[in-house]
Order: C-alpha cells, then structure tokens, then sequence
C-alpha cells in the first residue's frame, strides 16, 4: 500500500472503529441492562437489542444531527447511536431525574429533543405517523431535513404502515423507512403474520424505492442509509429500507422463547454484527486485539460511571407526579 | 337540537354582523392561517369538497392546497401526522369530519397527542388542533350519531372545548391555537347553521371557564354545545311556571370548570345536567360525582342528569327524538328537584 | 341463426334481460329515492348507485343464495341485487317497521340476514373485517361458501383494508373483495389519495389474485365475478376485482360536486351500463323497445306499489326505543 | 396492587384444588373449547407463545393452529374477524393481549360489535367474548398501563365483566360465551399469579350481579377487578380502627346491578368508590351518579372516590405508586365519609 493510499484511509479506519465502538457500546449497555434487570435495579418492559446493533449505527451514520428520529420501545440502540449521552439513558432506565426523559419514560421511552430524537413508542406502527408529520413540517418550511423512521416487521401488518406509506408516497416526504426485520414479531414468525414476506416488494408497491440490506454488516446498512438518504435529501420521496437482522435474546424479559429453535438463534449469531465488524478490522490491521480491549475497558468504565451516577441521582418527588401533564399555566 | 342562537356573556360596542356558527368557525380558520404561518388544515375533504359541512369552503382557493391540505382516508395516520408536524414546530388544525370516526385516530390522540410531553419529561410539546363534528339529530343513524367528547374529557393532557354560541365558534380556535398542549373542538353538527351576529372585530376568547348564559336562582341547568339551545328552551318554559333556572354552559369540557359550577348550584341548590351522550359513564355523570363531592352540602335535590338514551341511535325521526334530551324532559326534571327530588 | 342455435340463446337472453331488468330496478328505485328525498320523505344520509348498477348486478349473479355478501352505506344496489324485495328496502327508507332492519337502520343500513345479507356499513373500510370474519366461519366449518364484499376506492387508503387484505391471504380465506373504483371518496380524486393508483396492483401485493374489470359493463363483471368466485370456492383463497365504474350523482344528497367537471360527468354517462345493456339487447333483438318500456312499467308500478305500501306502514313504537340493544332477559 | 386473594361467595362442599387466576382462566378457556366445537381462541401470540401473559400456555398443542389462532399485529382486523365469525354461527373468545391496544379496535366493537343488532332491527346476532388484560401496576408506563373498562362501560350494546376472584376467572367465560350478546372481559394484570384454591367442579358462574365480598355496616366500599384486593386491604385496616366495612365488587361494569349497590349504602349510609381509572370521566364518576340519583336521601356523607391520578402513568415506581389508588387512601377516604364528610 502506498503512502498515500494509507493515508485516505486514516478517516475510514477511525470511521469504522467509530461504528464498532459504538455498536459495542450498544452491546456493552444492553449486556448490563440485563444484568440490572435479573438484580431488579431496572423494571418495567425492557426490550433488549442485542444482535440488531448494525442497523442502529449504519442508519445513524449515514443522518446529520439536524435530521429526526423517530424509534420504538427497542429504543436503546436507536438512542446511544444517535448520540444520547449513555449516562442520560441509564439514569432513565432507574427513573431518575436525570434521565433523558427526566425517569418518566423508561426505557420504551426515550426522549431527546435537543438531539432531534423523538422518543421510543410502545405502541406498534405508533410512531410512523409521527415521522410522517416531522416530515411534512420540514417540507412545508422547506427544510432539508430526513426523518429515519424505525419499526419492525410486526408493524408491517398493522394499517397505520399502510396509512403511512400511501401519506408519505403520496405527499412525496422525507421519510426514511428503516424496517428491522427481525423475523419475529414477540413470538409469531413473519411467515405466519405476512401473506408477502418480501417487506421491501411491499413497501415497493407504494411506489417508494425500496430495497432489503444486509442488516447483520454495519458498513452495509451505513452504504445502503447513505445513498437513500442521499435521495431523500435531495427531494426524492421518501424510501424504505428492509434491514434483515436478528434478535439474539428474548423478545423482552418475560419471555421462555417457546417459539424458535436454540439452534436457529445460533446460526445467526454466527453473523453477530459486532464480531463481523471487529474481526475485519483486526484481519486490516485496522483495531488489534488490544485496542479492541482498550476500547471495551473504556465502555466498561464508561458504563460503571453512568450506573453510579444513576444510582446517586435524585427521583422526582411524589409532589410532582402530576407535572408534564400540561405545560404550567401561564401567570 | 334545535339552532336557536343562545347570545354569548361577551359585550363590546363596535359594528355587529350577522353571521352563522358556520361562517364564524371558517372566519377563526382564516384569521388563523392569515396570522400564523406555521398554521395550516389538513383533513378529508377539506379542500376541493370544501368540508362536509362547508366549513373550509373557499378556503382552498384563498390558501392553496399545501395548507388546506386534503388527507387521503386514514383517520390515524394524518391526525398522528398532525402530531408530529405539531412536535416539529407546525401549528397544526386537523379536521375529523365527524367523531364517529376519530375512534380510528383514538390510538394517536391517547398515546401520542396526550402523553408525549409527559413521557418525555416535559421534552415534546404538541400544539395541535383538532377540530371534529359531534352528535346527533340528521337522522343518520347508529354509526353516525355519536356523541363521545365526553370520552376524551376522560384524558390527561389534552384540552376539550365545545363552542355552543356564534361568540365562542369565532374565537374558541385562536386560543386553542396559542396553548402548548392539544386542544381538541367540538362542533355540534345541527348548529352550523345557527343565524346570529357578532361584532365586526369578534375574536379570541377565553377557554377556560364556564358561562352563565342566564342567570337564575331556583335550580342550575348545566349543559354545552348541541343541548345549550334545548337548555335554554327549557329556562324559558320553566320561567313561564314561575321557576327562575340558571343556564351554565360548561365550554371548557376538560378541564371543567368547578368554580362556576359550583359556585352555580351554591346559589340555586338544585342541577339538571343535560349531556347528549349515552348517560352511562357520560360526561354528565363526572358533572353529578363533581356536585356529590363539592356541592353536597348545597343541594336540595339529587342533581338530576337529562342524558342521550342508551341506545345505537335508530334512523326514524320520532325514534331519534325519543332518544335525545328534550326540553320538555330538562323541564320536567327541574320541576322534580325543585320539588326536592320527593316527586 | 339455426333454430337449435336460437333456442340454446334463449336461456342466455333470458337471463340478460334479468340483468338488465335488476340493474333498471335500482335506477328507478333511486330515482325515486332522490324525488323522495327532495319531498322530505325520506330522510339522513343517502348515497345513490346510479351509474354503478352493472357491479352489484353483475356481481350478484355469479353467487348463489348460500354466499354472503358485506356491502357498505351505498348499499340500495346491492340489496336489490342480493333479491332483497324492494318493498322491504323502500320500507326501510321510511323508517317503518315493515322495513329489511324494521327501520332501524335507514338507507346506508339495509340487512337480510335471511338472504346472508349482511349490510350496509357507514364507516369507510368497517365491514372488511366483517367479510374476512364470516369467511373464517365459513372456512373453519368447511362450508363451502363464498363471502363477497363491496368497498370503495375510497376504502383502500384506510389502515383496515391492509389489514384485511393481509389476514385473507394469509389465512386463505373464501372472500371476495369488490373494489368499486368510482374514482372519487367523496370530493377526493383517486390520484389525490392513493400514491399508486393501480389497485388490482395494490391488492396482488398481498399475493392474492386481483384485475381490473370494466365495472359499466355488466356482462364483463358477471364473467369476472363468476371465474373469481369459481376459484374462491375451489379453495383459491382470496380473489380481488377493481370493477372501475363511476357514479353518475352527487356523492350524497349534501354535495354541490365542486371537484369534478360536468363533462367527465357526461363523457361517463356515454357508457351508462343500463344504456349500455339495454342497446346490445335491442340491437340483437332479444329486448325490443316495448320489451324495455314493459319492463320499465312493470318496476314503476313495484315501485309505486313499495311506496304506498312504505307510507301506509307502522313505525316501531317509542316505548321500544331501546329494543334491540340486548337480546331480551331469558326469562 | 396486590393480587391478595378474595374468596368468591360461591360455596360448596367439592374437593378443592390449588390454582392460580391465570390458571382458572386457562380452564376457562379449556373447557369452553371442549364443550363448544363453534368456539376458537384468536389474538397476538395466544399460540406458540403462550399469551402474552401466558394464559393460553399449552392450549396450541392441545386444540392445534385453527383453534388456538395467532393473528398477526392488526388489532382492527382480528377483533372485526371475530365479530364476523359471531355473526356466521360461532363463538369466537377473542384475545387482545392489553387493553392498551385495543383503542386500534375500538371503531369495530363500537359501530358493528354493539351495534350490529340494532341496526338490523334485531337480525344480527354477535354472541363473541372478547377479553383483554387491563390496569397498571408493573411500571409499564405512560402507553401500556391504562385502564379504560370504564370507556366500554359506555357502550349500548355490549356487557363488560370485571373478574376479580378465582371463581369468576374460572366461571365468567363460560356464561359469557352463552350470552347472545358481545362481552367484554378485563382482566387486570396484576390478578395473574394470585394464588387460592377452587372446588374441582369450579364452573359457570352468573355475570349479572354485583357481589358483596364482606358485610359491613359503616361503609360501603365500591370497586372491581385490580382494585378489590387493595379495597379489602383498606377494609381490613378500617376493622382495626373499629370501622366496620362492606365490600361491593361490581363483577358486571355493564348493566351496574343498581340493586347491589343502592341496597349496600342503603345499609351503610356512605360510600367510597374505588377505580383504578383516571378519576375524570371514571366508571366510578358514572357510580357517584347514580348514588346520587338512587341513593342521595340515604348518604349521610357525599360518595367519595379513589382513583388514578390524572397522569400518563410514569415508569419510576414510586410515582406509579402514587398515581395508583393505596389503602390509605381508601382508609382516610372512608373516615371522612364516616365523619360526616366534614373533615
Ligand atoms: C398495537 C400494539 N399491539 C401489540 C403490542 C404488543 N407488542 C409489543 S412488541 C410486539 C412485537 C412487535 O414486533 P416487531 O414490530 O417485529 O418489532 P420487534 O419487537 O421484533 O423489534 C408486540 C406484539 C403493542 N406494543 N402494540
Ligand atoms: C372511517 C370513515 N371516514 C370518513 C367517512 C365519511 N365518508 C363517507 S363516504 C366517504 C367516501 C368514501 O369513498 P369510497 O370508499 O370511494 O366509496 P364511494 O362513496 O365512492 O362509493 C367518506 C369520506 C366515513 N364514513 N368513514
Ligand atoms: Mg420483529
Ligand atoms: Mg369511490
């Protein structure tokens, strides 16, 4: 390799241990959430994205921090690849008040406006007609903002992604459908919940360009996000992105899993995004074994703080529970 | 169901014009979308049709189509596109031809439009409108009659107006539009043509509170919206039979207004809530918990409730009529309670 | 032509005049409908057929007495169609009890339960699921029944229709989907609601067969219907027509028609499918213009008949207001 | 939120057997597939799943795909499915995994499930049970902890159940699938693992009146489903301070048995009404009213209510505590009433 050729490909190496360090950070986080959970430090749902982390980081790569997100209640890896300070996001899985969403929400609910991060929902297809809307403000104002949009094959059945996709094709808005195929919907298979398989053939038949990406390689998904919100950005209607990925754990912490084999859980982890990407770039010489290391002793570190500053931090007082329900009265 | 204009407390000196509760409504949406660029309308029908019930017509000529914006139908996603424009900085009015078919955009309202800026803590604001048609009385029957906005007056997070005069159709919709949470109007469908005049500059107008729209000392009507002009019919009746009733007109259905109310029936010890909606779990039963906790004391009488029958509301018009409240029903439930709720 | 060649033709003259005979019934019965409306008789929500006659009509002959059919608020057509006796259906434009829903329901309500006739349904995409459920019966039971269901283009923007259109593929149901593409919801043109107006298209996303038909020629829809229906009951799963037809009216009794120009009106009207039908008869002679003029006295008379009968009726008393709410108390 | 056992009124001198509510439901739902070739199960993961709430745990293996029938994510269509089916001759026990969902629902068990019969001038049978999980409780927040069995309440045309005991896990199903009518079964989810035992023979039981789980004389304490165990709970701390309590579960939401309830406070002179619901608009507003229609010359105190705070549910356990209805809160709710409603 030449000098030169070296050198270009300084900022494409500190680019891609960028996205392996924050799709550890991602594993890292959710790793320990489970932790917290089993210890009964965290309640509530918590849906774990482990084995999916390629789609959040290949997306989020690919947006400017002036672009919106709109995420589900598997918000975690959506939330830190966005940019959300990682103490932010734990202090709100304990409730507190210095959680993104001051501890009201939790972890289906994080907020970050200032971050252009428009929260998690918990209810399927629920945030589709809010990216919908973003869009439409920003094309109405002639903004050039894209608005990513995450949902899960399980929303495909539901009618507001029907309703959703003929407003956003229609109205020609700068939508970004990122659909995480998973293959499952908690239990129920995409094949015993779709008549069509294919998301991105259907999401096509709204005439939006569509197409499925390998949502297991983060330089993939980052390549495919790149050039469709290229497209979008540039006034071409929204687009839809089918990303095929897989959950490596339970749909969230209550389930035995009684709906798939041991064995296909293992095939797939055989892709598992994080290792892809890191045994690439140790096969380049790119991240060694030991800066592989040192990056994951910093999240280590990184995450005790975040889980210290958690435990210290203050809950809202009872006398508050009734706040945020309207803005204050004006006096 | 009649469209008898009931006068709003409003007094001002200048020029009156006559108008209809339909003229002044599409007035608010002008004067809206002249002073405000982030405003716009977005709904089915909106446009081209002019409105189902003519609301907007002319509208789309004087505005274009990308603020008198026709949907496609598909109740959830536009009135939750309406949220999210409203997230993003718009100021949104998203019309629902009638509440029978808001319960498709239910979802949205309550999880999203409600709850964001809660779960959000404090984070998301939603400055939305939507405006909706409600009740009864055209004798369109079972799925198109409904009368739900005491349903929503059940969410936290949201506001519930229902304009009951020309006074408060012109200016309820300014106000809504400068709060930073979710408003959501009522329009009663038989009032739009409700003749009457208002003066020339008439404007915003208070949301908060409710009216006395006639004063009175024996026992307190307590109605809003399409029932306020039966109500009123009914004080008259009972004037004749020497029964002075006060008319409280709630407009503001969440939050309701406890001090008139009850300041209302501390004067009168005696209520008649008239509500159109189904009477079980209607809007008026929250009046009459209301009056038990805060008005026992003061009552005479068992307030009284004069609601919708319990019924998917049948075609015929002497059915239908049968079904709602009725003047001569309010009257005859004020005589009771003026009775001591004995007789 | 042979005599043999003649005879066979009989019983296939026979039975256009009957298509055309049903499908002249439902224009004059609306005719009438409007002047009534206009005298005040008959009252609500009205939405006339005229200028759809030939799907209902076409529709209905390729099913048999034991299918059932879901209609919607435009409902006359169907109702007549499905053999309910126009006396019964004008009654219940009056709101009288010897109405087919005893009055209750009004125009856009019209069942015969006895005929598996399952309604008119005024919200927009609601019987879907109604068809989709019935069928389900049908298939659970092994019947071998067909369920034909009507909806507007209007229809297929709303959340339900994906829905539906997802779970009858995806469960083979024996459903029939009747997309009547007037090309108008009300006062908004199909191109300003579908961003893909191709809605055979749209429906063969979901893997089921689906093609357009000329809904103004009855005996296009009939040859339609009956192949579809063949293969619905032959365990095809679902099938899907877009009968592409226009209404001729205004959308209801309200509407001052601002979205569309009169000459499309009347550049629709040349294909009239009542005209239409009654020229190819009286063309090849198998319905003379006395034939027709017969027949027309013959239904004013029904029809006069249906209204003396409709005026002279009861009307359900108000102690019974609330009957039909709940099955009564065993007692 | 306690799932503190409640024993049913039911008595009998069978063999009794360990179980818990999910169980008994889980029998329920056994037994009305054995008996009854036209009924199926249909819903969200009810299949390989097991239930969300592991509640149909086994079932697929036992009745297979057609009977035990996952349906994917598209509330609207399955519950119209159901409907659909009911009308065609079965008996559909419809699943929806949490009342949360089911506002996506709403516009079909509103316009054709309650609907459909009338419309039809009495054709149209809809004999379907729908049931769903309901009520807060597992710091699930702001969109998965509502509980709006009071919203259904409101529907002419459909019963609504409330089981709250083993008994009535066990026996409400069976009697709704008997009744020609759409029924409604909440289920909250924090009554699943509460454990008890129930006669082997445990079946049927009626779904039309409201029960008193313990007599008392000094004050009726009115509630259903979640809430029973923590209005027990504030009876049993009332004993200690010489308050004697009675208990009225309401079992049946739709019709109110009015009997019950009136001959309670006929007998105890004071009332507390405890709802999990947000307080406006609550199924205890719609109780309060009708106190105050049958009940007011017999209440010495006004009715009091115990409800949710107004508020989208926030996840940090100690405000969903807070925001919950607590047994001191019922206990000093119920002093007050006892003290003349006057401290
Ligand atoms: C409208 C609605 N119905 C049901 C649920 C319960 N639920 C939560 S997640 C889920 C599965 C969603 O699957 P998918 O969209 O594929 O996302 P994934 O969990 O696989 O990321 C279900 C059924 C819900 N939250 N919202
Ligand atoms: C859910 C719902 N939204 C709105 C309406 C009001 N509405 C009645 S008919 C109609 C247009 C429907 O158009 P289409 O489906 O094409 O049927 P068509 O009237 O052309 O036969 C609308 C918007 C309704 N009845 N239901
Ligand atoms: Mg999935
Ligand atoms: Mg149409």
């Amino acid at each position: 390799m030449s000098t030169a050729a070296a050198k270009a490909l300084q900022p494409r190496a500190a680019h891609q241990r960028d996205l392996l360090r924050q799709m550890l950070a991602i594993r890292r986080f959710e790793d320990t959430c489970a932790e917290l959970y089993s210890a009964g430090e965290i309640r509530g749902f918590v849906h774990l994205y482990i084995g999916e982390e390629a789609v959040a980081v290949g997306v989020s790569a690919a947006l400017t921090a002036d672009d919106s997100i709109v995420s589900t209640y598997r918000d975690h890896g959506h939330a830190l690849a966005r940019g959300l300070p990682l103490d932010s996001v734990m202090a709100e899985m304990y409730g507190k008040t210095t959680g993104c969403s001051r501890g009201r929400g939790g972890s289906m609910h994080l907020f970050d406006v200032s971050r252009r991060f428009y929260g998690g929902n918990a209810i399927v297809g629920g945030g589709l007609p809010l990216a919908v809307g973003i869009a439409l403000a920003d094309k109405l104002r002639g903004d050039s903002r894209v608005t990513a949009c995450f949902f899960g094959d399980g929303a495909v059945a539901e009618g507001e992604f029907h309703e959703c996709m003929n407003l956003a094709a229609l109205w020609d808005l700068p939508v970004l459908f990122c659909c995480e195929n998973n293959l499952y919907a908690m239990g129920t298979a995409l094949v015993r919940a779709q008549a069509q398989t294919d998301l991105a053939l259907r999401a096509g038949s709204y005439g939006m360009p569509a197409w499925p990406v390998d949502g297991m390689d983060v330089l993939a998904v980052e390549h495919a996000a790149r050039s469709a919100v290229g497209a979008v950005r540039a006034g071409g209607g929204p687009h839809f992105l089918e990303l095929r990925t897989y959950r490596f754990r339970a749909h969230s912490m209550y389930d035995p899993e009684l709906y798939r084999d041991k064995s296909e859980v293992q095939e797939w982890k055989k892709r598992d995004p994080v290792a892809l990407l890191a045994g690439r770039l140790r096969d380049s010489g790119e991240c060694t074994d030991a800066e592989f290391q040192a990056m994951s002793d910093e999240l280590t570190a990184e995450i005790d703080a975040a889980i210290a500053a958690a435990r210290a931090a203050p809950v809202e007082p009872v006398a508050d529970l009734t706040r945020f329900v309207y803005h204050p009265e004006p006096k | 169901m009649t469209g008898t204009e009931v006068t709003g407390t409003e007094v001002t000196s200048t020029e009156m014009v006559k108008t209809t509760y339909r003229e002044a409504m599409r007035d608010a949406i002008r004067e809206a979308l002249q002073r405000d660029d982030r405003v716009f309308l977005m709904g089915e029908d909106v446009g081209r049709y002019g409105g189902c019930f003519a609301v907007s017509l002319g509208l789309l000529a004087e505005f274009g189509p990308e603020r008198i914006r026709d949907t496609p139908l598909s109740e959830s996603a536009f009135v939750g596109a309406g949220i999210g424009a409203a997230l993003a900085g718009m100021r949104p009015i998203v019309e629902i031809m009638t509440v029978n078919f808001s319960l498709l955009a239910l979802d949205q309202i309550m999880n999203n439009a409600a709850t964001l800026l809660h779960m959000s803590g404090g984070q998301c604001n939603v400055p939305l409108v939507i405006r909706m048609t409600t009740g009864a009385g055209r004798q369109v029957a079972a799925q198109h009659s409904h009368s739900l906005e005491g349903w929503y007056a059940h969410i936290p997070g949201i506001r519930v107006l229902a304009p009951a005069t020309l006074a408060d159709a012109r200016g309820m919709l300014w106000t809504a539009l400068q709060d930073p949470d979710p408003v959501l109007i009522f329009e009663h469908g038989s009032l739009y043509n409700m003749p009457g005049t208002l003066p020339a500059d008439a404007g915003a107008v208070d949301i908060r509170s409710a009216a006395v729209r006639r004063a009175g000392t024996d026992v307190s009507l307590i109605t809003y919206g399409g029932t306020l002009g039966t109500t009123c019919a009914a004080a008259d009746a009972l004037a004749g039979d020497g029964i002075d009733a006060e008319v409280v007109d709630l407009r503001s259905l969440r939050p309701l207004d406890d001090e008139t109310i009850s300041g209302s029936v501390a004067r009168t010890h005696r209520a008649v809530v008239v509500d159109e909606g189904w009477r079980t779990g209607s809007l008026a039963a929250e009046v009459c918990a209301r009056l038990m906790e805060q008005a026992f004391w003061d009552l005479d009488a068992p307030a009284e409730r004069v609601c919708g029958a319990e019924v998917p509301m049948p075609y015929p018009r002497h059915l239908e009529e049968a079904a709602l409240p009725r003047a001569e029903a309010i009257v005859a439930a004020a005589r009771r309670a003026v009775g001591g709720g004995l007789t």
